[in-house]
């Protein structure tokens, strides 16, 4: 942070006449002006989507009808739109002072910043796919001008003095000092707004997995600076404390949203993803337990993964397993593959748990690699026939209960749910199961004493905590709750084949990917597992446009994304202060004490 | 017990009875804290046994504690990057009883429980002036009230004999006096207390016993001003009088300025 | 009370949300104005990782035959174009292109996966969809003959082809060349664990022992292995007089090099896993004298192939074509031929997407076509009626063809 | 059982190429308590700098008395420079974070290697051959090549040089420290980012010289054969007692010897036939590692660090 002699943003309204000499944009233009130009710029940019860009429909998204915005012009109407409200905001105008609290320029010129690079990356896409500028029309001429406006208005706000271009540059788009707490609010506004958020997240998320390669690439930009100017405007920090506030209600949209999920995609497709991200996210909770709370580090996961899908590969009927005769009900089938895992999780945990641990490390190395290497042996030639060797078991039949046969679709109001997207109902309700089971067990006795053993073993036991039962527990929990999402995942693919469960690969599942879905995500908390689980999914899906440069890209986005962010996308709040020294004690705002203590509570 | 050649403790045996404070001194690297960690089954007692109420105790620091005695560390080793009430609950594990399937179902039993511990952990931080810093994690806590965290978090479960290692150390004066205050009132609680220190005033005026421990044996044990005679414990804290012949006095302030100074031996339990 | 009437109002909520996307924006129908239709070919090969040189080759396969269809107009009025997925040799992996290939209303077929493990996986999402998939290398029985293929054969899926013979042939042919061709008396028998791999060396084995020839051993490799000194030391030590390998050429060109790097002078024979020129790349003189089988007739006597080459050479596409390339062009054909044979049927005209699919899967096969790896046909399993197989030997750093025919022997 | 003296061989110089790969493992470990699982990856690109020098360098006539030697420097110099642009861009600035994101990292770290090599360097989508030294000299019933003489000498010499620059020399005293105490190690006036670079630096080498062993003894290289030996060489050093050098060339010979007997033995024990395969030979291995973990929670040479309370 540089010393700008930046006054504490206290918020009195009339911060913004800039004192005489003192606080001048790079741009010099009297502030009325620069904030007209923001507005005029937003207003403008947006209009210009309802014009012809394009003469042919080659370019995707076929941009060549007036009066209704295509493919990238509706991700340059929604940019101009954000610019034109955050302008509308520094205009005091009544409703939108909670846009930008602090008062501070950054969000205005990263949402101006936004815009401009959406509609020049279309123009300029234009101009590369159908060869030369020959092809724009006066709409397109018209939209890279007006997106130009916002940034000249944003760079010329009243900023503090600073002595180089550059470290005014960087103070434009730094995050506000102090961010006034919100007033409080009616709960049932709070809910109103949580509910309305996870909604918002859905659409744009629905949209963004369709969107092909260059509408991605659009989607990407506006998704990035919008995101960008909220947090540097302070609301992402507020919409946690808010979420904090009422913690349970927040969980529930978020269930609500993964439900609705599938009725907003047309194809199948999204839905097979959706339930691998699922699956493979309530694996990563799993070993967010082992890992997370009570500190093991477990890199050989992934063959609970395994055993639980090959046990209900084995009672699945299928003719090709070896009691093809028995074939279980569902809710068996689950409890024996939870029971198998939990079994090999005690089997394994048992002797080794006294290591300390880097060694326990590559001991749970070597058991995923002897649980991989004999489940690829074990078929009659080279071992015991048990598992069909690398045919694994083939042909698994579509789960069916309650009369409800998922294999075939269905329609629910007017949407047609597809074989996938049945898988993916019922994931979710595994996953809400898996989500109560780790949030109670992380806020109660057993949760404590996992993170005291995490935090200092000695100390632990001398609290009388019996450090070796407790870290048993924890990796037989985890095990089980593998072996669970295992069970549907044997249904899910058809067949049960032993080479996904290696140690490290080009796709997930596999136990690297879930030790960095779990890290990627935030270590310790709920959500951060599935938000990396998404992450380590839909990247290499949308990197695909790379070909075979996209495993480079992945490579290199773990290593990028590990730097800037090592605690995770959403940190637990009592890890973060461990990397970022925040300098100042971390002393909870002296609000009344009804403010919940959620969030420094164990876990959440 | 031995490390090795090295004979750290040898033929130490000691009774602290209910109510009492007892204190360990003796310089540094004369085995107080290798003591400690057999008392408190860290480390593994060549020979010789731990008995508390009668019952030998295996030496396994969980079991020390549940059967009642709990301890503090020389150097803070409070659980950083928890909240300072989350602290003294996990003092209170060996007391509650609440496994992985109690959590889970979240009974009545638990809620009960749960609520209990609190109360009863809330009721420690007031006795120990922390109970408005409940939400404070306990790494951003001065030194001198983690020290104080850490006696309450030992007091959470509830132990018969309290040890305190070097409690007050790196104190100012009126942290020392406060200290101080808190172990009589831990004692009119009926817990006894043994405590290591090298700040001679506080543990003259506190303890109603006091052991020296030199190399490893206790060279004498009895009242304060009993010790505090005794020209060995004089010897082993300031060496071999100056052949001068110097009378008591000069011996008392000189032994009050020295144990300031650190010795010149590496520290080596 | 108050909170049953926020659950109301947000659900209401949500499914105001949601039915703004359902709609979506205007670009998802795929607009088909009349000038010309685009017809999109799924391929599913390992583009990256193990076994992705024969992947690219099979990609690269299908892109000269969709040029070629576009180039000639093999189908007036339609245009076709490839959709090329990696599936990194992932049964997972395979079957999540399998649902994008699926759920793209435009694509009419799909050629592919390279390795039989995968193809298990994905079967039943094209049958689900009866989409047709031709794959240009799976040689397991059990793909088109169900479980027990050896006694009772069933055809487990409908739209499933391959333009490939199956192991079943391909053991058997080795077996029957080895006794009666090289006159090997014992024979070491390794194999990688893998579908193929494992299939192909059981069948060789029972198929040798059949002729009356003995098994010296046998033994187990791991794919990514690289040290094999302890395997090398026990062949040298069985007597063997030739070593037969199942599986890729990763690990068959370190065994080779190994084995006559230490003085082990028996020839090393394989299946059409194995047959690629990076093998005698990587192994050297080592290859020398090794031998190994391949479906069909070897691609350059072929006139047709010959062009097919050319082009290949000339767009300087990586990967290589040896192996599947001249099947995977005979895939796409297939397909395309298809294609017009269900246009001329319906009025000159492409029905919808789902009944052009279960159309285009009855086309294909009845198809019966000469393609440039030979005649292209398909019997009631879904296997290619070529059942020509050919052994190839190396002599001074090439394959060259030493026996070609056909074996019906079971 | 005449075989045994050659599956013995075989055993030893499978052993000491894990040993080589394991210092550079043990070396990192010891000092920044970071599994450096991109190590396999360092130990490739070792390979293909020396495979460069060979082939685009030197003219081809070269023999391999001139050659060996400039490929060692070849391949020392990619390997080092990878080593320490890995730590200076990519482990440094996670110095003070958790101790799993330098993991993940790594992981990162490796895959990108692999690709950065399939995509960019001349043909190697497939192996590349290397030059082998294939003379075989036969002292009783044991075959052994050049290439595996050239591998033991190597070996030998690192080992020997490595252990006198950690005893003897300045730096290897200051290594010693920093391994014990970082902290009080700079109160000491040892710059400790320094002597992590040298670390990474020597580990780097060390893989090199493996890599071209290795390439000498296979004779061919690809982009894929970092990482299952990078697996070996880390089970070698734990098993050895991370953070000892002398421990990482034990475990490695240990490991190597226990593999190849496994895949050549086991199958003679009655009712394990089936079992005997090379195919299980990992497992086998891997189930020692747990073994001797159990025993000896420190590894074979690693000693007991004792918990100051």
């Amino acid at each position: 942070m540089t010393e700008t002699t930046k006054t504490p943003a206290t918020p009195p309204a009339d911060d913004a006449t800039p004192a005489p000499g003192t606080r001048r944009g790079i741009i010099p233009l009297p502030l009325a002006a620069a904030r007209a130009l923001l507005l005029v710029g937003g207003i403008a940019t947006a209009a210009s989507t309802f014009l012809r860009w394009t003469w042919t429909s080659d370019f995707p998204g076929d941009l060549t009808v007036n009066g209704y915005p295509g493919g990238l012009q509706v991700l340059t109407l929604v940019a101009g739109l954000i610019t034109t409200l955050f302008a509308l905001a520094t205009y005091e105008v009544r409703g939108l002072g909670w846009l930008v609290p602090a008062r501070n320029n950054a969000p205005l010129v990263l949402t101006a910043v936004g815009g401009f690079a959406v509609t020049w990356y279309t123009v300029i896409a234009i101009a590369a796919k159908l060869g030369g500028i020959v092809n724009w029309e006066p709409g397109t001429y018209i939209a890279a001008v007006a997106s130009l406006l916002p940034v000249i208005g944003a760079l010329a706000l009243p900023q503090d003095a600073t002595d180089t271009t550059k470290e005014a540059l960087k103070a434009y788009i730094a995050k506000a000092e102090r961010v006034p707490a919100a007033q409080a609010t009616a709960p049932w506004i709070q809910r109103l707004v949580i509910t309305i958020v996870a909604a918002l997240a859905l659409t744009v998320f629905a949209y963004g997995i369709d969107a092909e390669d260059q509408l991605f690439v659009g989607f990407l930009i506006v998704v990035v600076f919008t995101a960008w100017a909220l947090q540097t405007a302070g609301l992402f920090d507020r919409f946690s404390r808010l979420t904090a506030q009422n913690r349970s209600f927040a969980l529930a949209m978020g269930f609500v949203a993964a439900i609705g999920f599938p009725f907003t995609q047309t194809n199948d497709h999204y839905a097979n993803l959706g339930v691998n991200i699922l699956i493979f996210g309530t694996v990563a909770l799993g070993l967010n337990i082992v890992v997370g709370l009570a500190g093991l580090l477990d890199l050989g996961y992934v063959a609970f993964l395994g055993v639980g899908a090959y046990t209900a590969a084995l009672v699945s009927g299928s003719e090709f397993s070896k009691f093809s005769g028995v074939q279980f009900p569902f809710w068996a089938a689950a409890l024996t593959g939870a029971a198998a895992s939990l079994i090999f999780g005690v089997l394994i945990g048992a002797p080794t748990l006294r290591l300390r641990g880097d060694y326990l490390a590559i001991v749970t190395l070597g058991f995923g690699e002897i649980f991989r290497i004999s489940v690829n042996n074990m078929d009659g030639v080279s071992g015991p026939d048990i598992t069909n060797g690398p045919n694994g078991i083939p042909s698994i039949p579509d789960l069916s209960f309650f009369g409800f046969n998922f294999g075939e679709n269905h329609d629910i109001a007017g949407f047609t749910i597809g074989r996938f997207a049945n898988y993916y109902l019922l994931m979710v309700l595994i996953s809400a199961l898996v989500v109560t089971i780790y949030r109670r067990a992380s806020d109660s006795r057993i949760g404590r004493s996992w993170i005291a053993i995490r935090e200092d073993e000695t100390a632990a036991t001398a609290m009388g905590i019996n450090g070796f039962r407790v870290k048993l527990i924890a990796f037989a929990l985890g095990a089980t709750l593998a072996g669970l999402a295992g069970t549907v995942s044997a249904h899910v693919t058809y067949s049960v084949v032993p080479n996904p469960y290696q140690f490290a690969g080009a796709a997930p599942p596999n136990s690297a990917f879930l030790l960095a879905a779990v890290v990627l995500g935030g270590m310790g908390t709920v959500s951060g597992p599935f938000l990396g689980a998404a992450l380590l999914y839909l990247l290499p899906e949308k990197l695909v446009a790379l070909q075979d440069k996209s495993l480079l890209a992945f490579g290199i986005a773990l290593i990028l994304l590990m730097r800037f962010r090592p605690e995770g996308i959403i940190p637990n709040r009592r890890r973060q202060l461990e990397f970022h020294e925040t300098g100042q004690l971390d002393v909870p705002d002296t609000t009344t004490l009804t403010d919940d203590p959620a969030i420094t509570k164990a876990g959440a | 017990m031995r490390f090795g050649g090295l004979t750290a403790v040898r033929s130490v045996d000691f009774t602290v009875n209910a109510g009492e404070i007892v204190g360990l001194i003796g310089p540094n690297g004369a085995g107080k804290t290798t003591f400690f960690n057999c008392l408190t089954g860290l480390y593994v007692p060549t020979e010789g046994t731990v008995s508390y109420q009668g019952t030998v105790l295996p030496p396994k620091p969980h079991l020390v504690t549940k059967a009642g005695i709990a301890r503090t560390f020389q150097n803070i080793r409070l659980f950083a990057n928890m909240t300072v009430l989350e602290n003294v609950l996990v003092g209170r594990h060996t007391r509650t009883k609440e496994g992985l399937w109690s959590a889970l179902l979240r009974g009545p039993g638990f809620k009960k429980a749960e609520k209990a511990s609190e109360e009863r952990a809330m009721e420690l931080l007031d006795f120990i002036g922390l109970a408005h810093k409940r939400d404070h994690l306990a790494r951003n806590l001065p030194y001198g009230e983690q020290r104080k965290l850490e006696i309450a978090r030992a007091l959470a479960s509830e132990p018969g004999l309290l040890l305190l290692d070097e409690p007050t150390a790196g104190m100012n004066p009126q942290e020392t006096r406060a200290t101080e205050e808190l172990v009589f009132a831990i004692r009119d609680k009926g817990i006894a207390v043994l405590v290591i220190e090298h700040d001679m005033r506080f543990i003259f005026n506190l303890c109603d016993r006091v052991a020296v421990l030199v190399q490893g044996e206790k060279l004498v044990e009895g009242t304060s001003d009993v010790v505090q005679a005794d020209e060995r414990v004089v010897a082993a804290y300031l060496g071999e009088p100056f052949d001068g012949g110097t009378d008591d006095t000069t011996a008392e302030t000189e032994a009050e300025s020295t144990t300031g100074t650190t010795s010149t031996k590496g520290e080596a339990q | 009370m108050r909170q049953r009437s926020l659950v109301i109002l947000t659900s209401v909520l949500t499914t105001g949300a949601l039915t703004l996307t359902a709609c979506g924006s205007r670009d998802s129908g795929s607009k088909s104005d009349s000038s010309s239709t685009t017809l999109t070919i799924g391929v599913d090969a390992p583009l990256s990782g193990e076994n992705s040189t024969t992947g690219l080759g099979i990609q690269y396969g299908v892109q000269i035959a969709v040029d070629d269809a576009n180039k000639n107009n093999w189908v007036p009025g339609v245009k076709f174009k490839i959709k090329a997925l990696d599936d990194k040799a992932q049964p997972a992996t395979g079957q999540s292109n399998a649902t994008a290939f699926t759920g793209q209303k435009d694509v009419v077929g799909a050629v592919g996966p390279l390795n039989s493990g995968v193809a298990q996986s994905m079967q039943q999402v094209f049958a689900s969809a009866n989409m047709v998939e031709i794959s240009p290398s799976n040689t397991n029985p059990a793909l088109t003959q169900g479980k027990d293929w050896a006694t009772s054969k069933t055809r487990p899926y409908k739209t499933y082809f391959r333009t490939a013979t199956t192991d079943a042939l391909q053991g058997a042919f080795a077996a029957d060349y080895a006794y009666n061709g090289l006159k090997k008396k014992k024979a070491f028998v390794v194999d990688d664990k893998q579908t193929y791999g494992a299939g192909l060396a059981g069948i060789f084995n029972s198929a040798f022992k059949k002729l009356g020839g003995s098994i010296a051993g046998t033994d187990h490799v791991n794919t990514g292995d690289t040290d094999f000194s302890s395997l090398v030391t026990k062949i040298k030590n069985s007597g063997a007089d030739l070593l037969y390998y199942g599986g890729q050429y990763d690990e068959s060109e370190k065994i080779t090099k190994q084995l006559k790097g230490a003085g082990v002078k028996i020839p090393l024979f394989g299946g059409d896993g194995m047959f690629a020129t990076t093998y005698i790349q990587t192994a050297g003189k080592a290859a020398e004298g090794d031998l190994a089988t391949s479906v069909g007739v070897p691609a350059d006597t072929l006139p047709a192939a010959k062009q097919f080459i050319a082009t290949y050479k000339a767009k300087g596409y990586k990967g290589d074509y040896g192996a599947y390339g001249a099947y995977a062009y005979d895939a796409a054909t297939a397909i395309i031929k298809a294609v017009k044979a269900v246009k001329d049927a319906n009025g000159d005209k492409l029905p919808a997407s789902n009944d052009l699919r279960s159309k285009v899967v009855d086309a294909v096969q009845k198809s019966d076509f000469e393609g440039i790896s030979g005649k292209v046909a398909f019997d009631e399993y879904g296997d290619t009626t070529n059942k020509q197989l050919t052994v190839y030997q190396v002599a001074n750093g090439a394959w060259k063809a030493v026996k070609t025919g056909t074996f019906n022997g079971s | 059982m005449n075989t045994l003296p050659q599956q013995l061989a075989n055993g030893l110089l499978l052993g000491s190429m894990y040993g080589l790969i394991a210092i550079g493992y043990t070396m990192v470990y010891g000092i920044v308590q970071l599994i450096n699982f991109a190590h396999g990856e360092i130990f490739m690109t070792g390979a293909f700098g020396a495979l460069t020098v060979y082939a685009y360098i030197l003219p081809d006539g070269t023999s391999m008395v001139v050659a060996v030697p400039l490929m060692l420097i070849g391949g020392g110099i990619v390997s080092v420079v990878v080593a320490v642009g890995a730590e200076r861009f990519a482990y440094r600035p996670l110095r003070q974070a958790p101790r799993l994101a330098p993991l993940i990292t790594a992981i990162g770290l490796s895959l990108s290697l692999q690709e950065l090599v399939r995509n960019f360097y001349p043909g190697a989508d497939k192996a590349r051959s290397f030059p082998s030294l294939d003379g075989n000299h036969d002292i009783g019933s044991v075959t052994i090549s050049d290439a595996d003489i050239f591998l033991v000498i190597a070996a030998i010499i690192c080992m020997s040089g490595l252990a006198w620059f950690v005893r003897k020399s300045r730096t290897g005293r200051a290594m010693q420290a920093t391994a014990q105490d970082p902290d009080t190690a700079q109160l000491m006036g040892i710059d400790t980012n320094r002597i992590i670079v040298i670390a990474f630096a020597i580990g780097g080498f060390f893989a090199a010289v493996a890599a071209v062993s290795y390439g000498l003894k296979y004779g061919n290289i690809d982009y894929r054969m970092g990482f299952l030996m990078g697996l070996k060489a880390f089970t070698a050093a734990v098993m050895g007692g991370i953070g000892n050098i002398y421990g990482a060339m034990l475990g490695g010979v240990v490991l190597g010897v226990a593999e190849t007997l496994a895949s050549a033995y086991i199958s003679k024990i009655p009712g394990m036939e089936q079992l005997g395969g090379s195919s299980w030979a990992n497992v086998w291995a891997f189930c020692l590692l747990i073994l001797v973990l159990l025993f000896r929670p420190q590894g074979l040479l690693g000693e007991r660090v004792a918990d100051r309370a």
